[in-house]
């Protein structure tokens, strides 16, 4: 019997997929395809402390083996997926993760102290790839220091373990990391959407409205891949890996890299079963690669 | 309620430049399609799946017919496949337009426009079996890109507009509003532009306008395709809520 | 009739389409497919100041619409380029251009003071993604300020004009830009690849020897015409643009977002008449979205 | 001289587990091939081509064998052709096996391991044709992925090893090598980890290595294939210099 579980701060996974944040929604649409409780965990839709409406359309562009996003965090507020998204997924009996974004460290203070309230929530996922309105539009994740900073405010006053989110726009993600884990991160995730663009030549114009937008897919996976494995050299904190995953092989990529469990973004659109496939997918990939679980497989690229 | 399932290639045919029809076949779709509907399609090759309009279902032959034109390397992609290959589709997806208030004897104009024209055909066959009468207006970018004239006409008065008058009107749809005998209501399908158009000269008549939007996951989950609206949400989603809205329900 | 040519610090070109630097060697494979002398110019493979060996095989691996390489600047030293690569492609009479890499200021000196020596280059291009060794192996290509110092030494010996090909894996595109313009380069290249990982799943190691390596081909392409869009709207030196270019569609693309010329890189592997045929193609592009010129195209994502 | 060439697939067939044999027809590729060059075929969908060895040509029915084992994504889809497909080949790449300087009548040990066997009964083939007397030493993972025997035994006597023992010896190409009878000149192709124990094994023959590596354009051009030599450049590349080399020429 391979073991799938994975025990990480404030997650008790009985596997370690997840769905990625902004890929799924509040779980309702995916529930149709799929019981919900046949996953690792769920990690919501980003939360903010007021309703955002979000950016312009076109907010997605299909790149090769990727796609753009800029979707521009829209969501009901913390407050209503309190209200109405998180009595939807308790029944689930699944670790919820909730995503938590702010343009302010104040905003995420808020949403955070407002999701103390709530005793459904496992962990915080800490999403700082979001321009600080007060410092310029700079993202708080490629900024060691302001990234430091909002971990430890949130940090403070949460009470379930967080999990930071990296930005891979940056020159140095050790840096980053080690500045976070530093600040008393319980874990990181990683990685977020690199920046990019495309050009739509009858109008000669960015597809997307916002004009830049997040790529993410398999385009990515050698990125996050690089990320991950020299992040684990540096530091000790459990890391949930994610970007271009579509099977169980590429789940044992991200295990061997240093991944302790992983989220599954854009997949999702690809295939709605995409996450119970990959479930059902990696006993056999385990055991194909001599593994008897995935706790054995995490790191293993650095081993000898 | 939607679901992934795979639908057979039964025929494709090319009715207009361009423009193809392909037969699909599958029980769960044909059987719970209703007009304004679509398929999400997916492409091997391809990130993200493609949105296409249901224009016709046989539930005794368990058919489903789609109408489209080549635009890019999706739907490239798609014309090329075989006879007898199996499409991966989530489906039927969104709703549908809304057609149960109609009383027999109703009369209603569809306006299709170019790729807004096949979800305008289902719904046409829907409604002449409910007993309306119907009119058409039908915008194409010209005579060559023209399909299903003569099966519109058989369901009733059909105006053809062509971009560059190769063919009927020359102009867009909203010229000829003005020309087709009253109705009650009005169904229109095509780009944002034309829908903006229709509304606007049609503002005091019930009017249900199905939406284009690029789309991530066509299912109501990842936000790309949202439309403003009036109500207190503030915003619908295309792929789930719609993509058929009343027209006094959304903001263009 | 179109017009592809294109004028450029030190480079006349008849059309904007070069393949990239270490993707087309010294030219002389693909000669045999076709005459080099329909490309708008040639960038050489990268030379060093001596011999290089380079890195342990394997140095490639696939990925999702891209590739990942560390060949490690393997080069027969500048010296020998001179006496025995350079001979070979003047007589196509197209502009050359000299890669040049080096893992210290002073070797960049040596290998721009011996290329002074002939008058068959017309333009450098500076490779600054590059560890520098007596900097603790930091890239100078991701520090604004050893960027702006390679750049500044380079042009005051050189007697062609400088292009600095920037490196994507860093915070900020624009203020390595900017550092550069401010540095007196000529003109940039964009981008070099992205740094990637990809593991090997029956020996639990990275594929490629040197554990990272280069992210190149389509998967990159959004970040190139993102970056290279960000650029534009900052400096005014000219820009090569580069990163997965495939097709005359993917030229124009680059031209909109502000590039003045492109290179090709990883097409060639896949496809070694790509440089012509975009070549070919590109009239009928720039003709079908209403161009009557390459310079017409040129930034045309910034207008109106 | 390497061109860029259409070659149609005339026929696949299964010969072992996991193992294929294709026959492609194209003129040029045939007429001017000869053993130990390789095709480097773009597999779509896939960024970098896939080399392979030539097994075998006609020259009157303009045809070329490949023999290949499905171990990945690019081998994968290549099988699942239909005939008649055409595929864009790089070929004839790299350099052959020397064989000028064989007199007739000389005697010529083969081994060949996996993926390895398949130039070699190229090789085989022409050597036979040159009068030259042949002894095979063919490794396999166990029977089932086994090849070609008979065709092998008609040409020499032949020796087969199995990782396994589940057909002939069991061990590696090298621990028979002492088994068989004396030989002027060797030729051997395989994994990396073969040819250096064969080289090491037989220090004092004559002998030409043929070698696997990651490739990238496949014609010389990027450097990815490179091998240390004893000489004075130091490497040579594999896809363009190669993949056979002289065993005391390459350090391994
Ligand atoms: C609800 C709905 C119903 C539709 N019904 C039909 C139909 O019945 N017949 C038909 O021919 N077309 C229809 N379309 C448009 C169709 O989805 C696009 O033409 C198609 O996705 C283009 O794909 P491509 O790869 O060929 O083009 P590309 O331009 O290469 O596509 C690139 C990306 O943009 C998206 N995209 C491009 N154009 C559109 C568009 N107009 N709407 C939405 N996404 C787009 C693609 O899905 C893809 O993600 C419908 C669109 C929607 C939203
Ligand atoms: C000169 C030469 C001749 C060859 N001749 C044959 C032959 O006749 N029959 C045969 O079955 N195989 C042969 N191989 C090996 C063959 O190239 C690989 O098995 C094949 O490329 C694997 O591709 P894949 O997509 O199925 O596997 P994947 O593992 O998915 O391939 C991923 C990447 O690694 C490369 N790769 C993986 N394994 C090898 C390998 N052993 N050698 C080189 N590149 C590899 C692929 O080309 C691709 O770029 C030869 C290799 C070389 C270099
Ligand atoms: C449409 C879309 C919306 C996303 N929204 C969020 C979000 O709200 N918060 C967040 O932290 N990440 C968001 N992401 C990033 C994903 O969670 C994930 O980090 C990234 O897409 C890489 O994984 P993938 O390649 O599997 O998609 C979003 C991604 C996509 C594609
Ligand atoms: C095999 C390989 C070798 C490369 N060698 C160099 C080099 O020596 N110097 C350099 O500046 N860039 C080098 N590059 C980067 C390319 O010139 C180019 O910037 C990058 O690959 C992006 O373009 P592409 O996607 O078209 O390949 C190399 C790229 C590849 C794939
Ligand atoms: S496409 Fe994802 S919500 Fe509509
Ligand atoms: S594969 Fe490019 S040099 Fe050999």
């Amino acid at each position: 019997m391979i073991d799938l579980s994975v025990s990480l701060p404030g997650l008790e996974l009985k596997n370690p997929i997840m769905p990625a944040s902004g890929c799924f929604g509040f779980g309702r649409e995916y529930n149709q395809f799929y019981d919900l409780s046949k996953l690792g965990a769920i990690i919501m839709k980003a939360a903010t402390g007021e309703e955002r409406f979000g950016n312009e359309t076109p907010r997605v562009a299909e790149t090769a083996a990727g796609m753009l996003n800029a979707i521009g965090l829209q969501n009901p507020g913390v407050d209503k997926i309190i209200e109405n998204e998180i009595p939807f997924l308790t029944p689930f009996s699944i670790p919820i993760i909730a995503n938590v974004a702010g343009s302010t460290i104040e905003e995420y203070e808020k949403v955070v102290a407002t999701l103390n309230q709530t005793n459904a929530i496992s962990a915080i996922e800490l999403n700082i790839s979001c321009p600080n309105v007060k410092e310029g539009g700079i993202q708080f994740g490629m900024d060691p220091a302001m990234a430091k900073t909002v971990t430890e405010k949130v940090k403070a006053i949460s009470n379930v373990p967080v999990y930071v989110k990296l930005s891979p726009n940056v020159s140095n993600i050790v840096e980053m990391a080690t500045a976070i884990e530093d600040a008393g991160a319980d874990g990181l995730s990683m990685i977020n959407t690199l920046t990019g663009m495309q050009i739509h030549l009858p109008s000669r114009k960015p597809v997307i409205a916002n004009k830049t937008g997040g790529l993410s897919g398999p385009a990515i996976k050698p990125i996050a891949i690089r990320m991950i494995y020299e992040v684990r050299q540096h530091v000790n904190i459990p890391i949930i890996g994610m970007g271009g995953i579509q099977s169980a092989e590429d789940v044992l990529e991200f295990l061997l890299a240093g991944a302790d469990a992983v989220a599954v973004g854009t997949a999702n659109f690809q295939n709605p079963l995409a996450c119970p496939e990959i479930i059902d997918d990696l006993p056999t990939v385990l055991e194909k690669y001599q593994f008897q679980s995935v706790r054995e497989a995490t790191g293993g690229a650095h081993h000898g | 309620m939607i679901k992934k399932e795979w639908m057979k290639i039964v025929s494709v045919d090319k009715i207009a430049k361009d423009s193809y029809e392909m037969m699909l076949e599958n029980e769960y779709i044909s059987t719970h399609a209703v007009p304004g509907q679509f398929l999400h399609i997916a492409v091997p090759g391809h990130t993200l799946r493609r949105p296409i309009s249901i224009a016709a279902v046989d539930k005794q032959a368990h058919t489903t017919t789609i109408l489209f034109k080549t635009v890019g390397s999706g739907t490239e992609t798609l014309v090329i496949y075989e006879i007898g290959t199996e499409l991966d589709v989530l489906g039927p997806a969104g709703k549908g337009f809304p057609v149960e208030n109609l009383h027999e004897g109703a009369s209603v104009l569809l306006i299709g426009g170019g790729i807004g024209v096949p979800p305008i055909y289902f719904l046409a066959t829907e409604l002449k079996k409910r007993g309306i009468t119907l009119q058409f207006i039908l915008g194409f970018q010209s005579q060559a890109y023209m399909f299903y004239e003569k099966k519109f006409q058989s369901l009733g008065e059909t105006v053809i507009v062509t971009d560059d008058g190769s063919y009927g009107e020359k102009g867009f749809v909203t010229d000829v509003i003005g020309h087709v005998a009253p109705f009650d209501r009005y169904y229109s399908c095509g780009p944002l532009p034309m829908l903006k158009a229709v509304k606007n000269k049609l503002p005091h008549i019930e009017g249900y306008l199905s939406f284009e939007e690029r789309m991530g996951c066509g299912v109501g989950a990842c936000f790309a395709c949202v439309v403003p609206t009036n109500d207190q949400k503030g915003y619908k989603k295309i792929c789930q809520d719609g993509p058929v809205f009343a027209a006094d329900e959304v903001i263009l």
